[in-house]
């Protein structure tokens, strides 16, 4: 049967089932199958919190939203074109989002009485008319994965868990995918149980030949590559880049990294990424409790390795005595921060950025710290070694705020020429200097030496009491203390001069309108910008990598703009910050869902500020 | 890895100083602030007038302490050293002792920065076997905030915050640190310089986590707690010495010892009434901690007979010798970390 | 204060329900959401089908939990709940049993929440006797946070974050209370409600801090983990069951006992070689905790043979009371507090 | 010999000594002699870190400044008019801040060439002229009371001891104080010890004598008692006062106290105070850690008490994480933060204001806690009642905003009468409601209840992950959670509507420029006012008692002056937040010295902004 081939410009697809029906899997593959076909892609997983939910329940509904596309794009999209939903519960949670004409493949043999009965559904909606107004594609999926298994020596439970395999095969199919990825990868994951992974590769081109065979599509779509600039590419999660980025930080400095580390969603990844690594001399160690993984973090940095430390929101609160430590003895450390929705344990796999005046401000006294945020899951592995850059450059904790978008979303990453990777010098104090004095500060940055044990003629002793300047004795002098406070603050607001401006992109340059964020909003900001200038309106647009200290020139860019928008997944912390110091009025567009943005949405808020200028 | 791990352990990979040392070698210029009289003062007098006996690079031996008067330690060792915060002195000398097997790592900290607020930390690193030498300066009582009562304090103790008596038993540092799998256990006391040094001798060969209880008084806020172990009309009586191999006797005279009744308990005997064969051999060494632990319960607040020196000193590997191994053992595996190759692993894609 | 003491302790003060309650009363509404096949769900059952024999008020009960999938409990428990934040419960749960002494208080943890977080409030809670009755879910695993090696997981252990095996040695847990002075330590198992339930009996009495620690399957992380005590063919060759006042033997025909060696510590013997009267006896109200530590000890990663069971229920007045005591004490000396007295104590002055 | 009799309208006196001196004892007993006197008066306790700093160093000085007067005062002085050294480390910590002219007493008999050369002095200042531009006593102290006690039984230690009582007896003669308090004290305190107390009596008799019959003092001098509103009065320092609000919120309340705390300077005499009152119902537990004292006080306010916790900004770090649990769940808690200077251990006997920001962000999520401070010692009573009432009003933790210097220094204190105290209404939930919702909220305080343990038919579960409104089980729908967070921050806002709009005192009406203040700086900027005010200047002046939120009428008064000038002990707190919330250009006044601002100083400051208006 020959097929019609529809091209598109772009398709964002969730899959959508049960926490063991394998989403996040079938996800995972057809994102890597999009990835080598050279798609520009984004993706969106979404899990409960639970490890393995009811099944069947709508706690338990676990998806994966993939946006792809011919030209680059900058987020997993606001709704998808295509639901794949594996069961009542999976249509039930996901049904909302899809816009009317949207296809619906749902499989119908889940759609029994008692599962229908759990999610409360008092008709099969595939049958009573309620999804009329989509594109329905009603598949015995499970039936048919087991048919096409008939034959194989495995159990019925094996059979029908490869229908998520069978799904994947089909959607494979219906945009064109290559499948040798998936058949490599199923060789390699099952290469322990010969059985199952021939019934999976079975399923899978069951599921591309139903497709092909079958009536129920006639049309078949394509999406063309995007044009990207040349180069190796791979797919990459931001918990990945991170972890590369902070092994790329020690491979730049020649420091060991020292990974200390309790394990918390959304953050573990970098621990389990990181101890893969050990040839690297990365060592990483799973502590008591986010203070002990901080601690030896800062032990390590005091024994000259690059300390580090990866936690969430509720790690960071346990921490930040042990921050302020850090900023009174003056020694690198990295303060990884993948944010989740709070406050206390909130909803630990779902995204915030409200962690923002956290990590600014949650410690006693006067202690503060520069804060590197990435704005994409690629970006993490950049923003990973910036603030690796700082932390030793200036002798001083520095928060690297992620986030849970960030960390489990996914995009193509153009993998970076090693040699280009910035280099970072760790500057060790030299043994044998006369009369040595740790807190003798670098003129140009206000350092202090780092001199770290093994140094002959360098013993000396820091501490988290208050010391004067030079000697780091015990001081109780009252104007020291001034002078000392307002050292360590100089040396922190000192780092403006040595980031790079905020760039900002006003294409006419005639725009009266800012739109500024910071974190994983990037991507729906850059979106909702596109849609707003393809529709006439001009507004300009700007990121902060660097939120403590500011770009030098961030002042001058918020009063050229009549109105500065400034959208934040809380309620509004960058926003004081800004308004705080530069006194500018700046608008908070403000939601806290757990989601990312729609790109839909902040359009409209774009849009209404543009009109009401 | 168990070939990696042969040797590695303790002081092995610490350089060794090119003279003699002297006491003067490990002062420091900063003044010494604890109040006239305390404890503490023998106590550092004893580790700088034993480092030099080890021989080891000044720069190369770090001291990590917590808060509390006796966490001022490391200000008055002129070696590396780190005042950190209350009660995670253990944590941050863990990052330390497990990234630079070159470095002697000391830690400097009271009944209430160890056992109070850093319990958690405590009992992990002697689970764990870091190499470090843990040094608890007990004097039962907070001295730095003016005299509460702490962890170690006997019950019904009148302080500054429990007028009527504290409720809480206390722990049995020894006890815990046994329950808490402590591979090096021992106990001494800041007026015997001998003893003392022997113990922190033996503690700084150990390849491992190693605990040292040290009674210290306080003489502001807990004048006179040990004083039945100090006073030269009764301490014979009630300590009791523990040396690895040797019977179980104590007494001014020898007179008392101990005995393994049936039950399978220690008692007090007097040496005269029993045959020698039946006084108690001290087994330091034993891989089952039993008998040290049950060695630990004859401590009572009353010191009716309370034993010091080394309760338990057996080998296991260090957490930092496996962790050196594990790194050893990936990169003759699969070679040193290529970051370009990492960079490109997995699947990837060329766009021209 | 004695006499105040006498029968306050554990659930003299906690009113009792009217009628006859049955398992059903104890469950909610909310959906339970642990993986289909945890241990878990034994568990719970098994705590639902036993509270009824307490036959307490349903709102004197409070569940208070830290977080992990062990955690969870609370919520499906029909009583006063607090699902708090990881490794904390002890804390919360003490200030909730110190100041009402007409609640039953229980803990739920897991390993992750009580012995590596929370393991300093364990172990506090555990010398302090406050009367909590602590669950500890021990897996041997991070379930909620997916898989990593926990403070009970056996040495080269692979998971996620250990991909060439850890390296600390475990805490056991039963020999960790032991050292932290607890007056109540038990284990038991998922798998088998009725001596589960016999311990939560006990437990349930005790005046002051209980820890019962119950091997738990978690059959996505760690699978298995207990399949000796469990498997039919096995099981009674390897488990010991501890019964206070009872010769320890077990196997399945009984053919296997302990004996106190000559040195003091358990041997394994085979029951038929010996006298009975050789054969050791357990005393779990022995006030010297040493046999029940040697006893924990006989624990090992191969399950050779594992105890279960009460290890040490021994008598010490519990925090509250005597907190309680003090309260009444005060009164009774100085009378009820009169805020218009107090305000005006001191040194004073009128100006007219 | 008759003497003149001199008056004065005020006067300043600092004790200064070894730690080993008994100088804060010496500057009780004067203290409390004094008020009883009638003057009005102020103190400021100094001392070292230390517990008992080696002898004669300058790191082991400790001194206590007191000022009194025949008319209303507000702080203990810029600078003493008469300095009591001990010894010469205490001459050379305290002689800078003595202005020229001033009193000047030396114990000679200290001024040994050992003690002298410890302190760096190569001669005897006494001696060599360099004193000579003030009024030298220079009097052998310790051997006149050596001297007074020779027919003692006691050793000569002890009487070598009772030097500082020599000293007071002096300067209760020559400022004319009452001396029954001090003899009645003298005999309380050593009742077990008869010969000490006959010993000490003696030498402050002796001490009295040798001012009224030696000619080295020909002028006594008289302080009137100051004009002070009828009443009961007594000394009180700051913690004590706050001690003894939080067992009036008790009893006002009728909920038992549960206090779980850990010790720390400068918070632990709150601590040791409440354990005394167990006669109240008063429960102190003194934890293992600070978390585990605020997890103890969070599970008692759980059962139904008033559940506090007490410490300082390093130990707030660590609660932060169970701080936001509070917020979670919704229950009344007190949490108490006796500020010191940061950051880390910093210098813990000193004072700073530094954790404003940390209480108020320093928690992972939006996790909004309202805020109260204290003015001044014994106004940490009413800040304690008021804090109470609304931590059960509204169902929330609420920050208590201490300092060391409020917390030992003390000021008289009317003692109120009990009848007028706030009452405070637990409004407890009541059993027996159908289906009932933990966080079905009150319309107007949108409260939820408080149904406490014990009480039948409200079995319900709480905790920390995110919940619907109403049910309080678990919620992870997205819209739920922005719901969720919007209520917890409306709930705090609106205690707005429940405080005093801030009261402005401009006595002319005419004043362009505010100053505006927050916590312990009332005091010192209320002197500063007068000074201004006397010398012609026109200045208004407000303070904060609720920093979060903020009086709803504070913008209204910000903008109504030209400037705005906002003395803080930090780097500008307080201004973020106001220019953050208000777009206010305010001017910060900003010195860290560990120490309240001297009157001085900030007159200078606030008029300055006037003429460069
Ligand atoms: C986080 C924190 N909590 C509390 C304190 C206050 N503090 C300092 S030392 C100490 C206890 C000291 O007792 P111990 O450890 O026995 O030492 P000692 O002074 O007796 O030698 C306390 C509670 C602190 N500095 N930091
Ligand atoms: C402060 C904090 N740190 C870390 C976590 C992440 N976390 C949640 S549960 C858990 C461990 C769970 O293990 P365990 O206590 O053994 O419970 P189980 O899930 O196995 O029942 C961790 C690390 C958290 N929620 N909060
Ligand atoms: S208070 Fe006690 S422990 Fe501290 S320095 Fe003084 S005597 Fe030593
Ligand atoms: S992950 Fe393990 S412990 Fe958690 S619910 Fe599933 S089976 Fe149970
Ligand atoms: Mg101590
Ligand atoms: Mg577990």
């Amino acid at each position: 049967m020959t097929k019609q081939v529809q091209q598109l410009d772009r398709v964002i697809i969730r899959f959508a089932g049960d926490s063991g029906d394998g989403m996040q899997l079938t996800g995972d593959r057809f994102t890597q199958e999009t990835a080598s076909f050279g798609n520009d892609l984004s993706t969106l997983p979404n899990f409960p919190a639970e490890i393995r939910a009811p099944a069947g329940t709508l706690p338990g509904v676990s998806s994966f939203q993939l946006h792809f596309a011919d030209h680059d794009i900058l987020t997993p999209g606001d709704a998808p074109n295509v639901l794949v939903a594996m069961n009542p519960a999976a249509l039930k949670a996901n049904i909302g989002d899809l816009p009317r004409g949207g296809d619906l493949i749902v499989n119908t043999d889940e759609f029994t009485r008692r599962n229908l009965a759990k999610v409360g559904y008092a008709a099969n909606p595939v049958e009573d008319g309620s999804l009329d107004e989509y594109r329905v594609h009603a598949l015995p999926l499970t039936s048919m994965t087991v048919g096409a298994l008939e034959d194989f020596d495995i159990s019925k439970k094996d059979a029908e868990r490869a229908k998520n395999m069978f799904a994947l095969g089909l959607l494979s199919w219906l945009y064109h995918r290559p499948t040798e990825g998936t058949l490599a990868f199923l060789e390699r994951k099952f290469a322990k149980k010969p059985g199952i992974m021939k019934a999976n590769i079975a399923a899978f081109q069951a599921g591309w030949s139903y497709g092909e065979t079958t009536e129920a599509f006639s049309v078949q779509y394509e999406v063309k590559p995007a044009a990207q600039p040349a180069g190796l590419y791979r797919n990459i999660t931001g918990n990945m880049a991170l972890a590369y980025g902070l092994v790329a930080a020690g491979v730049r400095s020649g420091l060991p990294v020292f990974l200390g580390s309790y394990p918390i969603t959304p953050a573990s990844d970098i621990l389990h990424e990181l101890s893969k690594h050990k040839r690297f001399g990365v060592r990483t160690f799973q502590a008591e409790d986010e203070i002990a993984a901080i601690g030896a973090a800062l032990g390590a940095s005091f024994g000259g390795s690059l300390g580090v430390t990866t936690t969430s929101g509720p790690g960071i609160a346990l921490k930040s005595e042990t921050i302020g430590l850090a900023v009174a003895t003056e020694l690198p450390l990295l303060v990884i921060d993948v944010q989740r929705a709070g406050p206390s344990t909130g909803m630990p796999t779902k995204t915030e950025q409200a962690d923002l005046l956290q990590v600014m401000y949650g410690r006693n006294g006067e202690a503060p710290v520069p804060i590197v945020a990435p704005q994409s899951p690629s970006d993490c592995f950049d923003a990973a070694l910036e603030a690796a850059r700082i932390a030793v450059r200036y002798r001083t904790p520095v928060v690297l705020l992620s986030d849970g978008y960030l960390a489990n979303g996914s995009e193509p990453w153009r993998i970076p020429d090693v040699d280009t990777l910035p280099t970072i010098e760790p500057g060790f104090a030299e043994p044998g200097e006369e009369g040595f004095q740790p807190f003798r500060r670098d003129p140009e940055t206000l350092a202090r030496p780092w001199a770290v044990p093994g140094t002959a003629g360098l013993e000396h002793r820091i501490g988290g009491l208050e010391k004067p300047d030079g000697s780091g004795n015990i001081s109780y002098d009252p104007d020291n203390h001034d002078t000392m406070t307002r050292l360590r603050q100089a040396k922190i607001d000192g780092i403006a001069n040595d980031i790079p401006p905020l760039a900002v992109d006003d294409p006419s340059g005639r725009a009266r309108v800012l739109v500024l964020g910071w974190g994983c909003t990037y991507g729906s900001i850059a979106a909702a910008v596109r849609r707003v200038r393809a529709a006439g309106g001009e507004i300009a647009q700007a990121h902060l990598r660097h939120l403590n200290p500011f770009p030098a020139n961030l002042g001058q860019v918020l009063r050229s703009y009549d109105r500065v928008v400034v959208p934040e997944i809380n309620l509004g912390q960058l926003a004081l910050l800004l308004r705080g110091k530069y006194l500018v009025d700046v608008i908070g567009y403000n939601r806290m869902r757990g989601l990312p943005f729609k790109a839909e949405e902040l359009a409209g808020v774009i849009q209404d500020v543009i009109d009401s200028e | 890895m168990s070939e990696l791990l042969n040797g590695n352990g303790a002081l092995s990979l610490v350089p060794k100083a090119d003279g003699k040392q002297s006491a003067k070698d490990f002062k420091t210029d900063q003044e010494v602030r604890w109040c006239p009289g305390c404890g503490d003062y023998a106590i550092l007098a004893a580790v700088q007038t034993f480092l030099p006996e080890l021989g080891l690079r000044r720069e190369n031996i770090c001291f990590v302490s917590g808060i509390g008067c006796s966490s001022r330690f490391p200000y008055y060792m002129n070696t590396y050293g780190f005042h950190s915060i209350h009660g995670r002195a253990p944590a941050i000398a863990t990052g330390l002792a497990a990234s630079r097997p070159d470095l002697s790592v000391w830690v400097v900290t009271g009944d209430g920065d160890a056992l109070s607020i850093g319990g958690n930390h405590l009992i992990h690193a002697l689970r764990r076997n870091v190499n470090l030498k843990i040094l608890l300066f007990n004097n039962r009582i907070y001295g730095l905030t003016k005299g509460q009562y702490s962890p170690t304090s006997e019950v019904g103790k009148i302080t500054k915050s429990t007028p009527m008596g504290s409720l809480d038993a206390p722990f049995n540092p020894i006890s815990l640190a046994l329950g808490a799998e402590g591979t090096f256990v021992a106990r001494t006391i800041d007026s015997d310089r001998r003893h003392l040094q022997s113990v922190l001798r033996a503690a700084a060969q150990h390849n491992g986590t190693a605990l040292v209880e040290i009674y210290q008084n306080c003489n502001i806020f807990n004048d006179g707690a040990f004083d039945p172990l100090k006073d030269p009309e009764v301490r014979d009586d009630v300590t009791v010495r523990l040396e690895h191999g040797e019977p179980i006797v104590f007494g001014r005279e020898g007179d008392k010892a101990l005995r393994r009744s049936a039950s399978g308990r220690f008692e007090v005997v007097r040496t005269a009434d029993v045959d020698a064969s039946q006084i108690a051999v001290h087994d330091a060494r034993d891989p089952d901690p039993s008998l040290a632990f049950a060695l630990s319960r004859l401590d009572s607040p009353a010191f009716e007979h309370t034993p010091i020196g080394i309760f338990r000193q057996v080998e296991r590997p260090s957490y930092d010798e496996q962790l050196r191994a594990q790194l050893a053992e990936a990169v003759d595996r699969d070679g040193p970390g290529d970051l370009a190759a990492l960079l490109a692993g997995g699947d990837t894609w060329r766009i021209d």
